[in-house]
């Protein structure tokens, strides 16, 4: 967190030069240094290559739609998306090659009730196991998995950032206000904080989610304010305190500075650091809340990962294991990894921004 | 360092529970043994004893009832799985506002009415009546049923059924304000169309129905005459004392009713649950429909006891069976989720997984891999639909519904894009109800649309449009092979550019097929030139949205649901969805559309004023109203799923080929056969 | 100390009902009520819909709803249930109340004593493959996705090795005779559990004035094994035994599932808790004292190491508890949990609002208990109050 | 090899002591070929500015040196027993029994969660010959405690209870509490107050007098050292750079750097002098400078001083220090101008 200071500190005594050369002179200076220090990790490491695939992933998903699967919406579409590979079979008493043939009961399981021996009925395919058109296959409605599977990570990337950005810029807000003013404020803040960090936020979300409409975009907002005014508050509060004792603030004072001048010009700023740190795990809660809320199907997401779970388990694909592995792993994997991925990153970058935990 | 032993003692409490529970189950097994053989034994009298002596709560539950019924008992156990509790043990409840269809597995089963609809045929046939439903009479101003009823028929305690327990549940359903389906069962109100003023004992087993104006065969006998009778013997002293509460309603729902001893007069009576993980049924041995004989003749005839009560008879049998019930007890062992379900119907833990949504694809797949089960196969009595708001532009315009009619390939979107879990209807009465199903009718209706492919609809569709006064801001193109290249920007014939048409459905977490189905309408809405949006909605926003409540603005452009249908054996269903009575902004009813059409209404009002008798004039009044429908359009019908059903090989059923599955039968308790 | 904790359960306790409020308007202000329930029912008349909502009290004015709400609050009953109706609210969550709270406290238990032990060996071991293998595995188990893991328990173990049941409680077979409710059998097993911690507690406190350690361990331990053999032997002869083991033989695969993502938790948490504890001084002292190596480990760096752990309690607690809510789901284990989820799919606002306020309840015991216990442990909080 | 125990035969001796610190950059030297000897009931000071080594050498002969942390070679001989070659259990032993410390942050050396009372007693049960009961054990901790003078039921209380200086004089006490022959005090009275400081030396020098054991002081506080020492020895980059008698080093200090340290330190009780600084920052042991490692800084180094490394001599009887140029240390104190 020194850094970002030096910055501040040291931007200020520029005479000659233009300031955002020398801000970004020190910014890329620090980069430097805290990736020394990250690179350290070789867990932080695996989690910026973990991030980066998703990320290439989730970029890849409207390349793909754009370039390769142009005009095959109707086939590679995560959500309306449907291979139709279908098949014509016979109606037969005894099934003998069940690739041609089917029984009475599975052509009434297309709807024809009636169906009479020799009778030809066209059946669909699916979920199909991967093959080269579908490199993961299909799901239980003909939707091509490895679709599902990039637009997924989009959607991921998405809620974690609204998610991780909301949370981050209250509990900023909220830390440097109660930090700063104290007395009343400060004990409301709290309580408040305390009380949200202490009640489930999954229940609460379940019953707010199948109360009321939520999407991406509410649900991120929903879970930045609560963890927002919560968990992180309390944290980026006891940071901006240690701030709040820095000489730099009485000399801003002094130098007349009102309040919102000194939160914004210099508490903020030092508290920033370690804001970035809680946004990594912040986007790890925030797709698991998504995650779990879908596979409950409380949310109103076109695609997730947490739909593709829910789908491959209400369509009773889940307890197939590894028959249907293409239905169960990809994207339970896809939420662990991306999830674990953030989580990495954020351990190692509490050595940086902690420089008590540094190898000594 | 004293201090630590706190932490050591969570460990050894944690050691010690675990050990007493390691040494619980050793001694289970021989403890497990004993306990079986005092229970076979003699019977109930040792659970009961035990139950006194141990818990205080179950100290009144020592009743004849119980007792009785468990005691003679010779049959099998029929183990149902099921994968959601019930709510209440309450038969007024079941029947009120706690009326699930789990409620309906366990308590449907256990109360007689004058008249039930005998299935797989859908007839109506007598119960505690005799002979066919009366005639109604017209009295002075009033219109009067006098119906005489079994002397033999008791309850499951031996006691008889009498008229006076149907006054009873008419004067309770009435005094006590009661409402869900005891309101459409005994319409007590004076909104009710006809109004039932009074019931009343003529003797012991003659009942007198009392109505305010003609009951038409919807009324009589199929809602008064299919409703349950309640026993009034354990009910009176708390309906008494429930008439001077504050809210008689909610003290009759919330009496516990096992407490009280409810009877039984159906084949089995309700016997306690463990709530969260199993509900029991036993058999009613005093049942007094036991060894019933049915046939049901391929030509539609039903024959009971030997005795023709509809068609005339002979020919090939469809079915023929006696009624039971030949199991011991009634097992609903409740399962959370589906696929646990399955697999313990796989490894013959349960006999039969009672679902009302059927199994889904996956475990289908599983069921027909696992060789000791069989399956049922069933159309269901329902549909899924698009909705128009008749209202406003464009839905008000026939020839904009009638064009997306054209455009809706429902033959591709249930096998290519839906998998083929579902399949395409082009009427309203659905083709499992093969009582008035009219497979020639629906068959030329669907030959209009079928095989068309996406060109020849769309210019089918453009030219119903244009003949409709529609225009677009850039004309569609055909170019000298036929291929049309759609218009862009549909104009109303009123000259309005039509605004962004939202489809709403329930999204894909809820039902994947009607969001699936509701995107690719939107795409077909596209190549019309209106700007659509598919917007996945949650059921209760979708539900909010199209009936706001009475004297509320209806504003939706169109939405998907799907309608589950009440009474197969009496359809009343067009009536409820398009009479202009039902409006939902005036009546709260049925009609979402706002369809008011005076030709449909008038065909409607006749069917309603047909007695149950007249059963073919009302069929072709129902195939008269669809004629009309699928003109209009109000709805487009657009597809259903089957429903699946797996049981073990162990057990029998007297049939398997009816509407909606075994499921609707609540299991077949009756029945069933190991 | 006391007045502190009190204080701060007051002011929580006062924003908790602020909290309530917002959710009562926020839930009724949604689109629709449950006499929705009546429109999939074309055969239903609207009045029933009418009767319905006044019974429901869902004709009235929002503002004497919640009114009503407040009274019900007040007076512990909750109101009513709208999916269970006339049911009182308080009646079903005290159904579902044992239930989740042996799931809880075993999960809790077993993760805190297994994960402490392996975070403190693991912390031991810096640097050795004993180590990476833990500390990755528990990455995986602490990032994984709970209900993906839990299918995938439930697949491996109930499915494909068949060795426990698929969800359920218990074996209804067993059951259909029982003189016992499963929730008496809970209750007892609870209470035994709890008699035996009393006990065990009492030993402990009766011994503490012996001042010598040798003899001191002698009657401790010899209590001890009385404490284990009145607990064994009571289970052995009580006739609850074979429905207590019918249970209990249900809860491993949930509780097994339940308690690896929380040990995975516990574990990292202690090895870094661990870690800053070794670098104090008094360790450095405990070792130039020629204390072995065993004893610094267990006795001075572990005890201390407890104390962040026990603080990072009150945080997991609301973890443990939507975790649970996942387990009771796919192990269709009926407590709070599915009440609460059952409850919100079928609109039932009361038992919703009832089960939300229940878990928070929960939670700030919980809080409570672990404030307390923290208080125990480190008596530099412990001698000011 | 058995040898004789008298008063003459130095108790403890170093001999040759090299040790390092493996870091990710490379080698440190932390302590360079030193040498000593402690008679028994003696006490030495060891004195240098911080990072010279003193402490390293402490933490090598009781052998808790951080993992990173390699003797090269050397002898530490105690009794005629080579410290360094006993095995980590019997040296788990010795520890305490024969040598024990008060260490600098006398503040963090309890842990917080036990009684003071408790933490002495462990020692004493690992390390008696015969384990005490706990009222034995509770008696030998009153007396102690009464040495040291705080109340002996301050035992039953926890280490939060008790002030800094309360703290230390625990310490103490627990560092007597197996009565060892050695007792190295790594700055003592750092963290306290001038008056505790005092009191604490004090109390330090009496038990020592009194009990007759040896006693390693190590201060950067040179000051503190001469109080209560009769041997010292300067350190400075991980050498020894003189050892003597400590009236004769503070006497006449013959190594530039002692000179220098000497007359940076104000003196209580000696002549007024102003102060010299001591330029320039200590040497980096990653790469020591070659010959002499003072010699960056020393104002009398010449070309041999950078060259070749100067040997520990002794220049009188008892008195010996390393450096080419010692004639040319001025005998008083350096005077600024």
């Amino acid at each position: 967190m020194t850094d970002v200071r030096d910055t501040d500190m040291m931007g200020a005594e520029v005479l000659d030069e233009s300031l955002w050369k020398i801000r970004m002179r020190l910014l890329w200076r620090s980069f430097k240094r805290n990736w020394a220090l990250f690179s350290q990790s070789k867990m932080g490491v695996v989690g910026v290559v973990i991030v980066g695939f998703f990320g290439f992933l989730a970029i890849l998903h409207p390349i793909l739609m754009a370039t390769a699967w142009k005009g095959q919406e109707a086939i590679y579409d995560p959500v309306i998306g449907a291979d139709s590979v279908i098949v014509e079979k016979t109606v037969v008493t005894e099934v003998t090659d069940p690739s041609t043939e089917m029984s009475f009961t599975e052509a009434m399981i297309t709807g024809e009730f009636f169906p009479e021996e020799g009778m030809i009925i066209e059946v669909p395919i699916a979920p199909a196991p991967p093959n080269a058109k579908h490199l993961l296959g299909t799901d239980p409605f003909g939707r091509d998995i490895f679709s599902q599977l990039m637009f997924g990570a989009r959607a991921a990337f998405i809620l974690g950032v609204i998610a991780a950005t909301s949370a981050v810029v209250l509990a900023t807000v909220v830390g440097s206000v109660a930090a700063y003013y104290g007395g009343w404020m400060d004990t409301w803040l709290m309580r408040q904080a305390d009380l949200i960090l202490l009640l489930p936020l999954l229940p609460l979300l379940i019953v707010i989610g199948s109360f009321w409409e939520i999407g991406l975009w509410q649900l991120g907002i929903l879970i930045g304010i609560l963890s927002g005014l919560g968990a992180t508050a309390i944290i980026l509060k006891s940071q901006a305190l240690s701030v709040k004792v820095k000489p730099f603030n009485d000399a801003a004072r002094v130098a007349g500075g009102g309040n919102r001048h000194i939160i914004v010009r210099h508490i903020i700023p030092n508290v920033l650091p370690l804001s970035f740190l809680f946004m990594m795990f912040e986007v790890t809660g925030a797709i698991f809340l998504e995650a779990t809320l879908s596979f409950f199907g409380l949310l109103s997401i076109p695609m997730s990962w947490g739909i593709m779970i829910n789908t491959s388990h209400t369509q009773g694909y889940t307890l197939f294991g590894l028959r249907a592995w293409w239905l169960l792993f990809p994207a339970g994997l896809a939420v662990t990894l991306f999830a674990a991925g953030f989580f990495l990153i954020g351990r190692a970058m509490d050595v940086v921004v902690n420089p008590r935990l540094r190898t000594r | 360092m004293t201090r630590l032993w706190r932490n050591r003692s969570v460990a050894l409490m944690v050691l010690l529970v675990v050990l007493a529970m390691v040494a619980a189950a050793c001694t289970s097994d021989s403890d497990d043994t004993t306990t079986t053989t005092a229970a076979a034994g003699d019977g109930g009298e040792t659970t009961t004893t035990a139950a006194a002596t141990e818990t205080t709560e179950a100290t009144e539950a020592t009743d004849a009832t119980t007792t009785t019924a468990a005691a003679a008992a010779t049959g099998f156990t029929y183990t149902l799985g099921m994968t959601s509790d019930i709510v209440s043990n309450n038969y007024w409840a079941y029947i009120g506002p706690d009326g699930t269809v789990y409620m309906q597995y366990v308590f449907g089963p256990t109360k007689p009415s004058l008249f039930t609809i005998q299935y797989p045929g859908l007839i109506v046939a007598p119960d505690v009546a005799v002979g066919l439903p009366a005639e109604p009479v017209e009295e002075g101003d009033v219109w009067t049923i006098t119906q005489s009823m079994r002397p033999d028929y008791v309850w499951s305690d031996g006691s008889p059924l009498t008229a006076h327990d149907v006054v009873f549940t008419y004067t309770t359903v009435r005094d006590a304000g009661l409402g869900g389906d005891w309101i459409s069962a005994y319409p007590y109100t004076d909104t009710s169309e006809p109004q039932l003023t009074n019931v009343e004992a003529v003797d012991d087993y003659t009942v007198k129905y009392t109505y305010a104006s003609f009951p038409g065969g919807a009324v009589w006998p199929h809602n008064t005459g299919v409703a349950s009778i309640m026993p009034k013997a354990p009910w009176e002293a708390i309906v008494t004392e429930a008439l001077a509460s504050e809210d008689p309603g909610a003290t009759i729902y919330g009496a516990d009713a096992f407490e009280i001893g409810d009877l039984s007069g159906g084949p089995v009576n309700y016997n306690g649950r463990e709530e969260g993980a199993f509900v029991e049924n036993v058999a009613n041995t005093a049942y007094s429909n036991a060894g019933m004989e049915h046939i049901f003749y391929v030509n539609g005839s039903y024959e009971q006891n030997g005795q023709l009560y509809f068609g005339e008879g002979g020919g090939d049998v469809l079915s023929a069976y006696k009624d039971g019930p030949f199991l011991d007890r009634t097992a609903f062992s409740i399962y959370g989720d589906q696929a646990a379900a399955m697999l313990a119907l796989a490894d013959g833990e349960i006999d039969y997984w009672i679902n009302p949504l059927g199994v889904s694809p996956g475990l289908r797949q599983q069921g027909l891999e696992a060789e000791n089960l069989d399956v049922a196969v069933n159309p269901t009595n329902g549909f899924r639909y698009l909705a128009f708001n008749l209202r406003k532009s464009p839905g008000k315009f026939l020839e904009y519904r009638q064009a997306l009619a054209y455009m809706i390939d429902k033959e591709f979107l249930t096998k290519n894009v839906l998998q083929g879990v579902a399949f395409p209807l082009y009427v309203l009465v659905p083709e499992g109800n093969q009582a008035w199903y009219n497979e020639e009718f629906a068959e030329e209706v669907a030959a209009k649309y079928v095989g068309l492919d996406e060109n020849t609809r769309l210019q089918l569709a453009n030219e119903t449009l244009v003949a409709g006064g529609f225009t677009w801001e850039t004309d569609p193109v055909t170019d000298e092979d036929g291929v049309i290249t759609p218009g862009v920007g549909l104009i109303d014939p009123d000259g309005v550019k039509l605004v962004q048409q939202e489809i709403m459905a329930p999204p894909a977490s809820y039902d994947p097929l009607r969001a699936t189905a509701a995107l690719w309408i939107e795409g077909w809405m596209e190549k019309l030139g209106i700007d659509a949006k598919a917007n996945p909605t949650d059921f209760n926003t979708i539900v909010a949205k199209v009936w706001p409540g009475i004297g509320e603005e209806i504003t939706f452009d169109t939405y998907i649901l799907g309608w589950s249908l009440g009474n197969p054996a009496w359809p009343t269903f067009h009536e409820s969805f398009f009479h202009t009575r039902h409006w939902a902004e005036t009546d709260d009813g049925g009609n979402a559309t706002g369809y008011s059409d005076a030709e449909f209404d008038q065909l409607a009002d006749d069917m309603f004023a047909l007695k149950v008798s007249e059963q073919d004039a009302a069929y072709d009044k129902i195939w008269e109203m669809e004629a009309k429908l699928v003109e209009d359009l109000p709805y487009i019908v657009l597809f259903d799923t089957p429903i699946t059903e797996f049981f073990t090989k162990d057990v029998t059923f007297p049939f398997t080929s009816t509407l909606s599955g075994i499921q609707a039968l609540a299991g077949m308790q009756g029945n069933v056969a190991k | 100390m006391v007045r502190f904790i009190g204080k701060r359960l007051l002011q929580m306790g006062l924003l908790f009902i602020v909290f309530l409020t917002i959710l009562f308007f926020l839930l009724n202000a949604q689109p629709g009520d449950i006499s929705q329930q009546f429109v999939g029912n074309p055969d239903i008349p609207p009045e029933a819909k009418e009767i319905l909502r006044a019974r429901l009290g869902l004709d009235q004015p929002l503002f004497f709803q919640y009114l009503n709400y407040v009274k019900n609050v007040l007076t512990l009953n909750l109101g009513q249930s709208f999916d269970h109706f006339p049911r009182p609210v308080s009646e079903i969550l005290l159904q579902a109340l044992p239930r989740t709270l042996y799931l809880f406290l075993t999960a809790t238990l077993l993760s805190y004593l297994v994960g402490f032990q392996t975070g403190k060996l693991v912390a031991w071991k810096r640097d050795t493959p004993i180590e990476r293998f833990t500390m990755v595995g528990s990455i995986i188990l602490y990032t994984v996705f709970y209900p993906w893991f839990a299918i995938l328990m439930l697949w491996f173990f109930g499915s494909k090795l068949g060795l426990f049941p698929l969800g359920k409680f218990l074996d209804p077979e067993k059951w259909f005779d029982s003189p016992y409710t499963a929730n008496q059998v809970f209750n007892m097993m609870l209470l035994s559990a709890l008699v035996a911690a009393i006990l065990v507690g009492a030993v402990y406190w009766f011994t503490h004035k012996i001042v010598e350690p040798k003899p001191r361990q002698r009657a401790r331990r010899l209590l001890l094994a009385l404490v284990a053999i009145g607990m064994v032997v009571f289970w052995m002869v009580s006739p609850m035994s074979q429905y207590a083991a019918d249970i209990a033989y249900h809860t491993i695969l949930p509780v097994t599932t339940l308690t690896l993502v929380f040990y995975a938790a516990i574990t990292l948490l202690t090895r870094s808790s661990m870690l800053e504890t070794l670098r104090e001084d008094y360790i450095f002292t405990a070792r130039a004292k020629g204390v072995p190596e065993k004893v610094i480990r267990d006795r001075h760096a572990a005890r201390n190491a407890l104390l962040p752990v026990t603080t990072s309690f009150v945080l997991s607690i609301a973890a443990v508890i939507g975790g649970g809510i996942v387990t009771e789901s796919i192990f269709s284990w009926p407590g709070l949990g599915l009440t609460l989820l059952n409850a919100v799919t079928a609109e039932d606002i009361p038992v919703a609002m009832g089960a939300l306020a229940f878990i928070g309840f929960l939670a700030l015991v919980a809080h409570l208990i672990a404030d307390i216990l923290y208080a125990v442990l480190d008596p530099r909080i412990r001698v000011e109050s | 090899m058995t040898q004789t125990v008298s008063r003459d035969t130095p108790m403890l001796e170093v001999r040759n002591l090299v040790m390092n610190y493996g870091t990710k950059d490379g080698m440190v030297s932390a302590v360079e070929d030193v040498s000593f000897t402690l008679a028994r009931g003696d006490s030495l000071g060891l004195v240098g500015e911080s990072g010279c080594g003193k402490t390293s050498i402490a933490l090598s002969l009781i052998r808790l040196l951080p993992d990173n942390a390699v003797v090269k070679q050397g002898e530490v001989i105690l009794d005629g027993e080579n410290m360094l070659e006993l095995s980590p259990e019997e040296m788990r032993m010795r520890r305490w029994d024969d040598i024990s410390m008060v260490f600098q942050g006398a503040m963090n050396s309890w842990n917080p969660v036990y009684r003071v009372g408790d933490q002495i007693r462990e020692a004493i049960d690992i390390h008696w010959d015969e384990k005490p009961t706990v009222r034995e054990a509770n008696a030998k901790i009153a007396e102690l405690f009464e040495l040291v003078g705080i109340d002996p039921s301050m035992m039953e209380r926890y280490p939060h209870e008790f002030s800094g200086g309360m703290k230390q004089r625990a310490v103490i006490a627990m560092a007597l509490s197996c009565d060892p022959k050695i007792i190295i005090a790594d700055e003592p009275t750092t963290a306290l107050d001038v008056i505790v400081q005092e009191q604490v030396l004090e109390e330090l020098r009496q038990i020592q007098h009194d009990l007759g054991m040896s006693i390693i002081y190590i201060s950067h506080d040179i000051a503190v050292i001469a109080e209560i020492t009769n041997h010292i020895g300067v350190m400075y980059a991980g050498k020894l750079v003189e050892y003597g008698p400590t009236v004769d080093v503070f006497a006449r200090p013959r190594h530039p750097y002692s000179w220098l340290l000497l007359s940076s330190t104000p003196s209580v009780t000696g002549p007024r002098m102003k102060l010299a600084p001591l330029e320039g920052e200590p040497p980096n042991l990653l790469d020591p400078p070659s010959g002499c490692r003072f010699h960056p800084r020393c104002p009398f180094a010449t070309d041999r001083c950078v060259a070749e490394e100067p040997p520990m001599e002794d220049i009188v009887e008892g008195h010996r220090l390393a450096c080419w140029n010692h004639d040319q240390v001025p005998t008083t104190a350096k005077e600024t101008e």
